[in-house]
């Protein structure tokens, strides 16, 4: 029976991609000589785990995941700030002081030049194109959670979370997406790249992946805006390996380790001090918006509601 | 050696009841059969001695063990059933061999065992054949040697030759015999063969609509049945109506319905009343055309061939039909049309009230 | 046989007070751990207001009425397809018929994700068969997606399930019964309706229960294909798993819905099939017979036709396995590439592919038998209730026995430390094998149905004790059934995602969650070259099966 | 009408062969028995005029129709199987039913039919069962009305009558004859019970290990079996061995291993030579002690009683055990152990040559 206690070992629960898990566990595995217990799932079912599991925890680390599930699930995260938090980016340190985000990544739209053909996208605006009726993928926001990023960015691009405009352009897209929903995140840019839908709702890491791995899609970056989210690490309050569990949180924001993530990977660092990726447009040309995470997390049901009504309208007519 | 005690055994499947009231005692080492008509519950009977149907009302013992609820893997029982019942997945050995093998015998025993009752039921070629590949007379012969082979107290035999050729059914009934004499099981038989029967019963019920008519041995069963139900029924019979009358003498007189009288002293203590005489085919004796005072005449209507006897239907002067057997021969040969003159075997007839259910004969 | 409805502290009644007893404790209590909190909040107590919500909001319910539509029609086409190919193979002598169980067998297992992906790759709006009909013929296919798409997967995944069993329920018909029939002119068509498929009935209503019942709890086709055609599963799914913050009381309400549907369309079904309860003593039982001329070809078409069908995303897939890829991303050209990868990837998951399933495929087998038994011949009311609680796993979604045990044996039996199972390989064991027994007790009880009794007492009249009998009797006559629903358990097993990616541990993790873990990370080619490695696995499981079994058939 | 014409007819079951040649014309409006031991290829020879049964070599003829690769439902059969077959779902009127709705009939038609036939079988009380609430006899009821209600060309019928008590079995033959006669279906009837062969047959055959060892009418079956075995297999029969002499006049005699001699003039033109005697157990007849010269005695070691006749076991002189058949009566008993003096009746016996497999009475 092993449940993480033997004292080499390091529990990881992870939904990450190839890249983000390639370029952090091997290294971290040599550079300190323990071995890391690799538990991989979608982030729901290891949160829905951890969840279960918190009177007598497995994990040790919980890598990866946005700020709404950890703002969601703080009861099951030891308290710890790395000393390396303030080399981070300001508006990415750890400030809840439970959980560490180490990169960054930005709703996007994704789409497929071939079934485009002479369409224009550039915003969401373009988005309402009647042409393009039946051909948007999207994620459900109430679900998926860069489906709720989506919804989030584009409700602030429009004028603001509670502004009745930007509802209006939220009924209006998802009128126009006519009841397309995809169940998962990964379903939407999936389907760009076969060519089943024209344009994504979508984030930057997948889709800057599919253009470095020589898929057929094209990335962008909505002119109204792009918000930036990060995505997190945390440790599993009453882990076995506290000890180790810290040198893995240091670990993924040091310099070296963020230099690896934004050179090698699709990912954003969440630290400035390093170089970036050929494939993803600079931080500077990008129109970014900054999401006001309290007021989300706060209101992250009305939302749901609000779009669910909205959902409802659209397939009732 | 058991004995069987029944005492108001009652059998109803749902709300019709087919066994109201019956009772029966077998005997240790008796071979007792059921006989009876279709339907009349044989199978029933039998199922609720082996324990397989539920038991309405009345007791079962076996010697002074009540066994209604009484498991039936632990009652020692052989069962062959109407349906012959044998495993389809094993092969005839194993079919065998299955009974015997739950007595946790030694394996050579087993074998030789079933391969001494495979051989008789002549079947030892067929040995390691699955059932479906047997005629149905061999899958028959395969439940009988299952349930012989492991010598139980009691054998519950449910028509268990149906299906064989007569030689075989004779060769069978042989064996079971000896079986069942040597060893001395207590067995309950079910035929519908009457003849077989006769050969093979110490004891018959005859049955009908779930009650036992008559019990008896063979032989009274056939020339003194109790009512013409079992007269009919076990071998055939012609029903004639008659006035019973008594002479000046007080001899009585049975005058027959054709006109023909019968002196019938055996009788003479009962009052004039009418009754139904009951004259097997072969107790009418066929003399030469008017050769004696007491005979009559009929006209053959059809004959049937049956090998040994000759069946004739023949027309009485009144218009009555009567069956009336006789031992064929090759050369002569009664035909159809041909006027004969018949006389009857007073000795052998039985004499019935008007309603056929009391065998005055009998009565003293 | 007599109906005793009294609980007798017998073989059978300890036998069924075991089972009755690992039930409350594998399923009543977790499940019940997990589904209270339907009827309870912190705040008010007792409350209906989850129940009330959801059947208030036409947003929810409608989604109820979606996965009636999907089920019921996959069913019947699944009955129909499934019913069609059991009566060739039975009835007709043709060639390759081993091959095709195996590939009928192969359809109906689906590898995570991937599987039903091939489809969407075959059949989406740019599939290779909907480019090339297009293209060269001018053909117009319809759309993959929302129900025509969830139907026609769930149809082709599901038919073998009736197949399987129906296949079994042949065994048990009297061959002279059929000619019977014929001998009165009645053939064909007209003598499956009137004689044939009334004497498989009870096989037809357990095979169709389950097709309905799978087709009903269901949530990885319609996520993947049902483009807003938004099915009861995916909303128990997403409700209990969603990264916005489901509402696990929603949740737990929406599934004890599903409990209750499941449960009561399980009592209608014992309702009917006791209309169809007889008994046969096969003797004989169908055998084939050759088919000349326009027959034949029709045979031919039919039987490959379905099958080459319903196996095409599985043979996509192998196929993908060999292309070479780059992440997400097909490449041109062909390598083993995937599978260097696959196997350095793969650890001692292989190995864990065959121990959990095996000893799950033990118990499975061991209480079907058992359950089965006590359901038809020992019917009262304990194994009545055992019986239909040994349904309730089959429609609970995975997801939710998953988190069920998770929180219920993490700390022991309420928190005792008793049975503290979490991690172990003990708990995928008992969590396969109580979530894949149904296939194998349904198709058990429908064999035993057809049994007559008069064989089994035979037995006792020759002195052979109840477990005896039982045993040697009853339980080689109802194989044909045993076996086919141990097959759909098995297969079932070797490709159960769901719960399994929420109890294992590196030490346990299957083939399975391997590949879910390459689709996680984004290397199809990896996945694709792992589901075939697990499908070649799976073949070989059935060939080994075949071999020790000594029989070409595979339901025996 | 139809005639049935099997040449050279030959099946073959995994390797073994069960019947190697077989030829049989079967008249137009015939009852055509096929009688012979358990497992002689009985079964097997109707379901491959059925067309159940594959058929390894030979032609099936109806009239000018070769049928060996026609359908069964085209073939206008009615069958009545061994097992029944009735159909477990449908009610015992649904089952009777079930052909005749195939046949477009008006459904007021159908309905009468059935009932015209359930009346015949005795069965119209049962009408609403479903056949498991059935007894055996009730059930092989339902599988004969449902084969006649359809009325075909050719009915074939396998023991349809081995489950039922003896009356209900003379009227089913009856009534099967009567139905057959009256539309001249073509029939073959298999069954193992002699008597029901010679009683309702027009030609029998007479088979074993899947060869035809006789054709012929009961009559000429019982007189003139063609060979031993077909001597022994209907009815039952004596078998002495006897040396065939010629008196110096040139006059045949047997020399019977007991010492007896029977002139049997019809066998002059032989030469001498070992022979088998057939002496029926009726062939026996009981004389009176030393009555005549022509007797010998025996001495009596069993005997059954079998209702119309009584068995004997008799042992003669030189030891042989014989079987005598005589009439029953209920007074005069002989008991076992008693002195018997016998004779023959010389016109009855058979003799064959040393192998048992030529009739030289019928050699001319
Ligand atoms: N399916 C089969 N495979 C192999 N052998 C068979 C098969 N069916 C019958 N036999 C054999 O063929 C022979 C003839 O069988 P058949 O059923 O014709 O006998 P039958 O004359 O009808 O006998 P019975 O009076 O016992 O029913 C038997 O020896 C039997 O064992
Ligand atoms: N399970 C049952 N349910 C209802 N009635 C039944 C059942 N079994 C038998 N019967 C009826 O009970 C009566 C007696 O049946 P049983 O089987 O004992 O007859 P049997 O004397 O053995 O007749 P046979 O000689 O035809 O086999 C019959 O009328 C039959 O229809
Ligand atoms: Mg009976
Ligand atoms: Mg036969």
């Amino acid at each position: 029976q092993d449940n993480g206690s033997s004292p080499d070992r390091l529990v990881i629960y992870s939904p990450n991609s190839e890249g983000l898990i390639n370029s952090t566990i091997p290294a971290f595995e040599e550079k300190y000589g323990i071995q890391v217990d690799l538990i991989q799932a979608g982030t729901g079912e290891l949160f829905a785990k951890l969840d279960s599991e918190k009177d007598s925890p497995v994990a040790d680390i919980v890598f990866g995941g946005g700020y709404t599930q950890y703002s969601m699930h703080i009861d099951l995260f030891e308290e710890y700030v790395s000393p390396e938090n303030d080399n981070v980016i300001a508006a990415y340190q750890n400030t809840t002081g439970f959980y560490t985000p180490y990169t960054l990544d930005g709703s996007v739209l994704i789409t497929n030049p071939d079934i485009l053909g002479d369409i224009e996208v550039n915003s969401y605006e373009d988005l309402l194109n009647p042409e393009l009726k039946g051909k948007i993928s999207s994620g459900d926001p109430s679900n998926s959670s860069s489906a709720f990023a989506q919804l989030t960015n584009m409700l602030k691009a429009k004028g603001g979370y509670e502004s009745e405009e930007a509802w209006a352009y939220v009924e209006a897209l998802y009128t126009n997406i006519d009841g397309k929903i995809s169940s998962s995140s990964s379903n939407v840019y999936r389907a760009v790249a076969d060519g089943e839908m024209a344009v994504g709702l979508s984030y930057e890491d997948p889709v800057a992946k599919l253009i470095e791995d020589g898929g057929n899609v094209e990335i962008v970056y909505p002119e109204e805006g792009v918000v930036f989210l990060p995505a997190s690490a945390a440790i599993i309050k009453g882990a076995s390996n506290q000890e180790y569990a810290e040198k893995f949180i240091d670990f993924i924001i040091s310099q070296e380790i963020q230099n690896v993530l934004s050179t090698t990977t699709t990912n954003r660092p969440v630290r400035e001090d390093v170089e970036t990726n050929d494939v993803m447009k600079p931080f500077a040309e990008i129109n970014a918006l900054e999401e006001d995470m309290d007021f989300v997390s706060e209101n992250r049901q009305d939302f749901v509601n609000r779009y669910n009504d909205i959902f409802v309208k659209t397939q009732s007519n | 050696m058991t004995q069987i005690n029944i005492s108001h055994a009652k059998k109803v499947f749902d709300d019709v009841t087919v066994i109201p009231d019956l009772n029966i005692t077998i005997n240790e080492g008796e071979l007792f059969t059921l006989l009876g008509p279709s339907g009349c519950g044989k199978t029933t009977l039998l199922r609720m001695i082996a324990g397989f149907n539920s038991i309405e009302g009345g007791d079962f013992y076996f010697d002074a063990d009540r066994i209604n609820d009484k498991d039936p893997s632990k009652r020692n029982i052989g069962m062959v059933f109407q349906n012959y019942a044998i495993f389809p997945h094993l092969t005839v050995r194993e079919n065998v061999e299955f009974g015997l093998k739950q007595r946790k015998l030694d394996k050579k025993v087993v074998r030789e065992t079933a391969e001494k009752y495979l051989k008789l039921i002549q079947m030892e070629k067929y040995m390691d054949r699955k059932p479906e590949r047997l005629s149905g007379g061999q899958q028959q012969r395969v439940a009988l040697a299952r349930a012989l082979a492991i010598n139980p107290a009691v054998l519950l035999m449910d028509e268990p030759l149906s299906n064989l050729d007569a030689k075989l059914r004779v060769d069978m009934r042989k064996a079971i015999r000896e079986i069942q004499r040597e060893v001395g099981i207590t067995t309950v038989y079910v035929t519908h063969d009457q003849e077989e029967a006769m050969a093979i019963s110490d004891q018959i019920a005859v049955m009908k609509d779930g009650i036992v008519q008559q019990v008896g041995s063979p032989k009274a069963l056939y020339h003194r049945p109790a009512n013409e139900f079992v007269a009919s029924f076990i071998g055939r019979t012609n029903i004639v109506m008659a006035e019973l009358k008594h002479s000046n003498e007080g001899v009585a007189e049975l005058h027959l319905q054709n006109g023909h009288v019968v002196v019938y002293p055996k009788l003479n203590h009962l009052s004039d009343q009418t009754v139904r005489v009951s004259i097997r085919p072969e107790d009418f004796i066929r003399v030469e055309q008017e050769a004696s005072l007491n005979t009559f005449v009929g006209k053959i209507e059809d004959s049937v061939y049956l090998g040994l006897n000759t069946e004739y239907v023949v027309a009485l002067s009144d218009g009555h039909l009567v069956q009336v057997t006789e031992e064929s021969s090759f050369e002569e040969d009664l035909t159809v049309g041909e006027q004969i003159a018949l006389t009857i075997n007073t000795d052998k007839i039985n004499v019935y009230c008007a309603e056929g259910l009391t065998n005055l004969s009998e009565v003293k | 046989m007599k109906n005793d409805k009294r609980l007798r502290l017998d073989m059978w009644g300890i036998a069924g007070i075991v089972i009755l007893v690992t039930y409350i404790l594998f399923l009543i209590y977790p499940v019940g751990n997990i589904l209270k909190q339907s009827f309870y909040s912190t705040s008010m107590g007792f409350t209906l207001d989850n129940f009330t919500k959801f059947f208030s909001m036409s947003y929810y319910s409608n989604t109820l009425l979606n996965s009636f539509k999907v089920s019921i029609t996959a069913t019947i086409f699944a009955f129909i397809i499934g019913t069609l190919l059991a009566y060739l193979f039975a009835m007709f002598d043709f060639k390759g018929k081993k091959l095709l169980r195996i590939l009928i067998i192969i359809a109906s297992m689906s590898a995570p994700f991937i599987g039903a992906y091939s489809w969407i790759l075959l059949l989406g709006r740019s599939g290779v068969i909907t480019r090339f009909l297009s293209q060269f013929l001018g053909v117009q296919t319809p759309d993959i997606y929302g129900f025509s798409g969830i139907v026609l997967v769930f149809t082709l995944q599901l038919f073998p399930l009736i197949f399987l069993y129906i296949n079994g329920a042949f065994k048990n018909i009297d061959q002279s019964i059929l000619e019977a029939a014929e001998g009165m002119g009645v053939t064909g068509i007209k003598r499956f309706m009137t004689v044939v498929l009334p004497l498989l009935m009870p096989t037809v209503l357990a095979g169709s229960l389950l097709v309905f019942m799978r087709a009903f709890s269901d949530f990885g086709t319609p996520m993947l294909i049902g483009e807003g055609y938004r099915t009861f599963p995916v909303l128990i799914y997403t409700e209990f798993i969603s990264e916005v913050g489901g509402d696990s009381a929603f949740a737990s309400a929406l599934a004890v819905i599903a409990i209750v549907i499941a449960l009561s369309i399980f009592m209608l079904q014992q309702i009917v099939s006791l209309r169809f309860a007889f008994s046969m003593n096969a003797l004989h039982p169908v055998s084939t017979k050759k088919v000349k001329g326009l027959k034949k070809f029709w045979v031919y078409v039919i039987s490959y036709g379905i099958v080459f069908t319903a196996v095409l995303p599985q043979l996509y897939l192998v196929y993908t396995s060999f292309q070479n890829t780059s992440g997400m991303v097909f490449q041109s050209g062909y390598s083993l590439n995937s599978y260097r990868e696959a196997f350095s990837r793969m650890g001692n998951s292989i190995f864990n592919t065959l121990r959990i399933p095996f000893f799950a495929i033990i118990i499975v087998v061991l209480f079907a038998v058992f359950i089965s038994y006590l359901a038809v011949r020992k019917r009262n009311t304990v194994t009545a209730t055992i019986d239909s609680l040994s349904m309730i796993p089959y429609i609970v979604p995975g997801t939710v026995l998953g988190i069920a045990y998770l929180t219920s044996f993490n700390t022991g039996v309420g928190g005792t430390g008793f049975l503290s199972i979490t991690g172990t390989t003990a708990i995928l064991v008992i969590s396969f094998a109580v979530r894949r027994l149904p296939y194998t007790i349904r198709s058990s009880v429908a064999a035993l149905h057809q049994i007559s009794p008069s064989i089994e007492e035979a037995a006792q009249s020759l002195g052979s004790s109840k477990l005896n009998t039982f045993f040697r009797i009853t339980v080689p006559m109802m194989m044909p059934g045993i076996i086919a629903g141990a097959i759909l358990s098995w297969i079932t097993m070797i490709s159960e995602l769901s719960t399994s990616i929420l109890l294992y541990t590196v030490n346990t993790r299957t083939v399975t969650v391997a590949i879910y873990t390459e689709v996680i990370r984004g290397n199809y080619g990896i996945a694709a070259a792992l589901s075939t490695i697990l499908m070649i696995f799976t073949v070989l499981s059935l060939l080994l099966f075949m071999k020790v079994s000594g029989k070409d058939d595979i339901s025996l």
